[in-house]
């Protein structure tokens, strides 16, 4: 009987093995690793295809996962020890890898290939360099917050001059608010409120990212305006809560006096509303020129066995040729010398608003703010945003808020 | 004549233990193992990637005293529980309505049933939807009724996030708690209550004397799902609210999840864990005592 | 049963039918519809009802691919859940010495939180080579707790002097399990049938963090990268949902006469 | 259990019908799949436009792609084969006239399409 049942199970796991275990990888293979891009495969197989060119006897296998669900997927392969060999990391959280030494710096690379790093507009490689010099990815997309005003709703408030300070831009918003209008509207995902708080000279740490830097007056003030105002009806409370449907839902239904927000968002938004165009919307840069990227760049991880098919990959990515077709497929701006110029040429006739609204997102780039290359970014801005948000939606007093948020803050900075 | 039997029974057991095995190898490969191994990390410092390294108490020094998101997500846990309570109460009346002599009552229990093989996190999206408060549809019904005039933004609200979530949860499992509690109605034996009938016991008292004593124990089987199913629950919260606004529906699980994986640390969300598993271990225990002991004894046709 | 508190009944469970159909016709009126977002007040009726939503959901993922992967897996969860489970349950009615040791042991199991325990779950896949195969999504609700409980009570309602007679007829234990106890436990096996299926098609963490390539993706992965490239606003999001969602519906609505049926009959056979 | 009771019972008749339903859609698919399209193009008097640009393109989530183009004959028709879409867009321009682009949306990818109406040119 016993035999029996042993055979019987040997036979019956042997049989759901073999019919079910996929055979492990192929011996040369490199993983790339998107974020958030599944309809962009067939462009994705263009770059195989090119790569296989270079690199006959090397297998790319593609993958990707949508944002909310890219670091899981990317530290549990870390874990095992099998991160992808090239990867698009959006915003800060590089820093993290790298300072944990987990991808690879591309300096050598860049300065062996003056074509591979002359092709970046002036700057932009800057954003993924740290303080010692180390190059660690280099950009794909590159996104960031701009101001859209809905023009008719500020004729019908009376406002002619374009708000150039913080407060002008509260005056502006309490102007507009009305029954189902609300005058002041912020994307907030990762830092994209900083410009807020940097336009009153607030910095969220010190010089050298030991502190908290942002329990100030100023701070305090602009908070208890912002929660006032939110509390008012001026600004929308969406900018507090939403994601990222909602707040461009809500300024595409057109009764949103200003928009703070990454360009994609707006193009998001002008997809499924009509109204936003040349002649409704006007583009400018918020209060100071400040501004916030939402970014992505490629890196390659530390333990590839294939470095230099990787970079070749990488070299392939943002290459004109596929960097057009990037900038072209989702209206975007690549950072590349050659291809963005070429886009905003595109759309000075095809779509102005567009033209307009890249042109200024590639310009200023020194005017950066709320993005830290720090290996505890993840960290401080959890920290800083769950003990503030409360205070800009009424739930705590703006004072307490700032003082609980830099305890967690410096506690982060502090702790291991 | 000694030896016999013995070896019989040692056949007999080998026997026994050879049935538990497969199942037992699951539990401990993705179960206790993985217990283990956050137990050991709730000790040390670690990210991926990088060597162990001890930590002592630092940890849980940390969510006892500094961590105040931590409590939060304790008090929301608890919070969140209640719905398995309401659930069974609820699934409870449901049972005694489609347990009458009516017409069209196995349509009422498949209608009742059938939102809960639907995927959590289709059933997230979609009640995310419901809330919205632009175009959603609770606050259309709730404004042309008149009750509000303003919408209510009700997964953006401190005051509704909480309960909106648990709302959509409870929609989901009333169903099959009430399936369940149905089996257990069915297996009274009817004597009972003609007995009851005999000695001139209210309907009331029938209820509170014979059909909730002997309902224990589907009424403990629907306590387990529950907990289990508030462990889900994550899919729920992850696609409905993330855990917001601020903390205001973030659970335990979701805040390991948030602090393994946003946060990158791992060490302290095993800390977490291993707090959060004797918190449930205990409630077990004592649910356990409630329901009579035996656990084992609890299922479907008892 | 009188004719108002008849009346009343009805009304009662009409309502709540109605509660619990809204959110799923809401569902469907859109993937046939699309309104969504800019659409205030709502239609009650879809307006313009058409099906190209379903067309569009089934071109932008490879939904055979999906949707077979899925299927192979919640099969073999439900077969294996089945032979597992009925052999623990069914060693748990008998006495044994450690016997308590394996019910804490199983209780305790059930207390352990799976989302916390991914990344070392995950590094033991990656030792037994499982990454990214149907096996590795399986393997962890290869057995449910509950369901062990399930065949455990049902088998311990089987009249003894059956066994004694099989026994005396010369049937082994193993015979006494196939061919004496599961025949007689079949609401036990239907409902483990439908929480396996149901629990194993609606799983979303591990595949996602088990899977690497998308020939290996299972359905709520589809959605979930749906959503990556819809956002939460199109006609084909929620027609996707719909399909998501249908043959976990099917399943149910086939076997949920032997389920409910089954639940209630199991202790007429004690 | 006897054959009949195993094959007239509801799992087996749902799967059957189910497995007949697609058996006979993809039937009906293969024979009308060979993405042909063929129309006209018209002016505002319906007098038909030779030589018009009539353009195939398909909308993406972020923008529309143009797929092919082709001219129009002698009697203003226009064809197109393979196009490889389950949704598209028609377009078609001669000189400064324009006719507005139309979306056409299909049963399955390259499905024959017959328009019922030209597409007219607008000045």
């Amino acid at each position: 009987m016993l035999k029996n049942l042993s055979k019987w199970t040997t036979a019956f796991t042997v049989s759901i093995f073999a019919s079910l275990s996929v055979a492990q990888a192929a011996d040369e293979k490199i993983t790339v690793l998107t974020w958030n891009l599944p309809v962009y495969g067939e462009k994705i197989n263009g770059w195989i295809a090119d790569f296989h060119e270079q690199h006959p006897d090397v297998e790319v296998e593609w993958i990707d996962k949508k944002g909310s669900e890219w670091a899981t997927f990317f530290q549990t392969q870390l874990a095992a020890g099998t991160p992808p060999d090239v990867v698009n990391i959006q915003g800060a959280l590089w820093a993290e890898y790298a300072a944990n030494e987990q991808l690879l710096d591309l300096g050598p690379y860049l300065k062996n290939d003056p074509d591979f790093s002359g092709r970046f507009v002036d700057g932009a490689l800057d954003l993924w360099t740290t303080d010692d010099g180390k190059s660690y990815m280099v950009p794909w997309y590159f996104n960031r917050t701009l101001l859209y005003l809905n023009k008719s709703m500020l004729a019908e408030a009376g406002i002619e001059k374009t708000p150039a300070t913080f407060d002008e831009l509260m005056a502006a918003a309490d102007k507009m608010k009305g029954e189902g209008k609300s005058g002041f509207l912020t994307a907030n995902f990762d830092w994209l409120y900083w410009p807020l708080f940097k336009m009153n000279g607030v910095d969220i740490l010190n010089e050298d990212m030991s502190k908290a830097a942002f329990n100030t007056p100023e701070a305090l003030e602009t908070l208890t305006a912002l929660a006032e105002a939110t509390k008012s009806g001026a600004i929308n409370n969406i900018s507090w809560t939403g994601r990222w449907v909602e707040p461009n839902t809500a300024f595409a239904s057109r009764n949103v006096g200003m928009y703070m927000a990454p360009n994609s968002a707006l193009f998001w938004a002008a997809s499924k509303a009509d109204w936003i165009n040349d002649e409704n919307v006007e583009v400018v840069d918020a209060p100071g020129d400040w501004w916030t990227p939402n970014h992505h760049g490629w890196g390659v991880s530390a333990s590839t066995k294939y470095p230099d098919a990787a970079v070749d990959l990488i070299k392939i990515a943002t290459s004109d040729k596929w960097q057009e077709t990037m900038s072209s497929t989702f209206s975007i701006l690549t950072l590349n010398k050659n291809v963005d110029p070429m886009l905003i040429e595109k759309f000075t006739t095809e779509d102005p608003l567009k033209a307009k609204i890249l042109t200024a997102a590639g310009s200023k780039l020194d005017k950066i703010t709320g993005y830290l290359k720090s290996p505890v970014e993840a960290r401080v801005k959890d920290a800083f945003w769950t003990s503030v948000q409360p205070a800009l939606l009424g739930q705590v007093d703006p004072q307490k808020a700032l003082d609980a948020a830099e305890a967690k803050v410096n506690r982060v900075l502090t702790r291991r | 004549m000694f030896l016999k039997p013995k070896t019989k029974r040692n056949r007999e057991i080998a026997f026994i233990w050879m049935l538990l095995l497969p199942a037992l190898m699951v539990y401990l490969f993705y179960r206790i193992i993985p217990l283990l191994w956050n137990f050991v990390l709730s000790f040390s410092f670690w990210s991926p990637g990088k060597p162990f390294e001890y930590a002592g108490l630092y940890h849980y020094e940390e969510m006892l005293f500094y961590d105040d998101a931590f409590w939060t997500a304790l008090k929301n846990t608890a919070v969140f529980m209640l719905a398995t309570p309401i659930s069974i109460a609820i699934a409870l009346g449901l049972a005694l309505l489609v347990d009458q002599k009516i017409r069209g009552r196995s349509l009422y229990r498949t209608l009742i049933f059938l939102p809960y093989p639907m995927m959590v996190v289709a059933v997230g999206i979609v009640w995310r939807w419901l809330y919205n408060d632009s175009v959603g549809l609770i606050n259309y019904v709730l404004r042309s009724l008149g009750l509000i005039d303003q919408p209510i933004a009700f997964l953006e609200s401190y005051s509704f996030a909480m309960a909106s979530v648990m709302v959509a949860a409870i929609w989901q499992i009333v169903g099959f708690f009430m399936i369940i509690l149905l089996t257990g109605l069915q297996n009274i034996p009817a004597h009972l209550y003609e007995a009851a009938v005999i000695d001139g016991a209210r309907a009331h008292h029938r209820f509170w004397r014979i059909t909730l004593p002997l309902l224990r124990p589907s009424i403990f089987l629907c306590v387990i799902l529950g907990v289990i199913a508030s462990f889900t629950s994550f899919d729920l919260i992850y696609t409905m609210t993330g855990g917001g606004p601020g903390l205001a529906t973030e659970l335990l699980i979701t805040y390991i999840y948030k602090a393994s994986f946003t946060l990158s640390r791992f060490d302290y969300a095993a800390a977490v864990t291993i707090v959060m598993f004797f918190l449930f271990l205990t409630l077990a225990t004592v649910a356990n005592r409630l329901a009579g002991g035996d656990a084992g004894k609890v299922d479907i046709a008892d | 049963m009188s004719l108002r508190s008849r009346i009343f009944t009805h009304a009662i469970l009409i309502s709540v039918c109605f509660f619990m159909l809204l959110p799923i016709y809401w569902v469907i009126k859109t993937s046939v519809s699309g309104e969504n977002l800019f659409v205030y007040p709502p239609s009650i009726i879809p307006a313009d009802p058409n099906m190209f939503y379903y067309v569009e959901a089934w071109y932008t993922v490879d939904f055979v691919q999906l949707f077979s992967n899925s299927f192979l897996i919640a099969t073999l969860v439900v077969i294996v859940n089945l032979v597992l489970n009925a052999m623990a349950g069914y060693a748990l009615t008998k006495h044994f010495p450690g016997k308590s040791l394996v019910m804490s042991f199983l209780l305790m199991s059930m207390m352990i939180p799976f989302h916390a325990t991914i990344i070392p779950a995950y590094l033991l896949t990656a030792e037994l080579g499982l990454l990214n195969s149907k096996l590795g999504i399986a393997l962890p609700a290869l057995s449910h707790i509950v369901c062990i409980l399930l065949f455990k009570s049902n088998f311990e309602a089987v009249p003894s002097s059956l066994i004694q007679a099989a026994r005396l007829d010369g049937l082994s234990e193993w015979q006494i399990l196939t061919k004496i106890m599961i025949p007689l436990s079949k609401p036990a096996v239907a409902t483990n049938i439908i929480l396996s299926f149901i629990w194993s098609w609606n799983e979303f963490l591990w595949p996602l963090i088990v899977v690497r390539s998308p020939d290996q993706q299972t359905m709520p992965l589809g959605l979930v990268s749906f959503l990556a490239s819809f956002e939460d606003t199109t006609g084909s999001l929620y027609a996707f949902c719909v399909l998501v969602v249908l043959p976990s519906m099917l399943v149910f609505l086939l076997a949920q006469k032997d389920f409910i049926r089954g639940l209630t009959s199991g202790a007429t056979k004690g | 259990m006897d054959w009949k009771s195993l094959l007239l019972n509801r799992f087996s008749l749902t799967v059957g019908v189910l497995v007949l339903g697609a058996g006979l859609w993809n039937a009906y698919v293969s024979v009308n799949d060979d993405g042909r399209i063929s129309g006209r193009v018209v002016d505002q008097t319906g007098q038909p436009v030779v030589g018009a640009t009539v353009a195939l393109s398909r909308k993406t989530v972020s923008s529309v792609d143009s797929v092919a183009e082709t001219q129009t004959g002698s009697s203003g028709e226009f064809s197109f084969v393979d196009h490889g879409q389950y949704a598209l867009l028609l377009s078609a321009t001669k000189a400064d006239a324009e006719a507005p682009r139309r979306t056409y949306q299909l049963w399955f990818r390259n499905q024959n399409l017959v328009l019922d109406e030209p597409l007219v040119l607008l000045p």
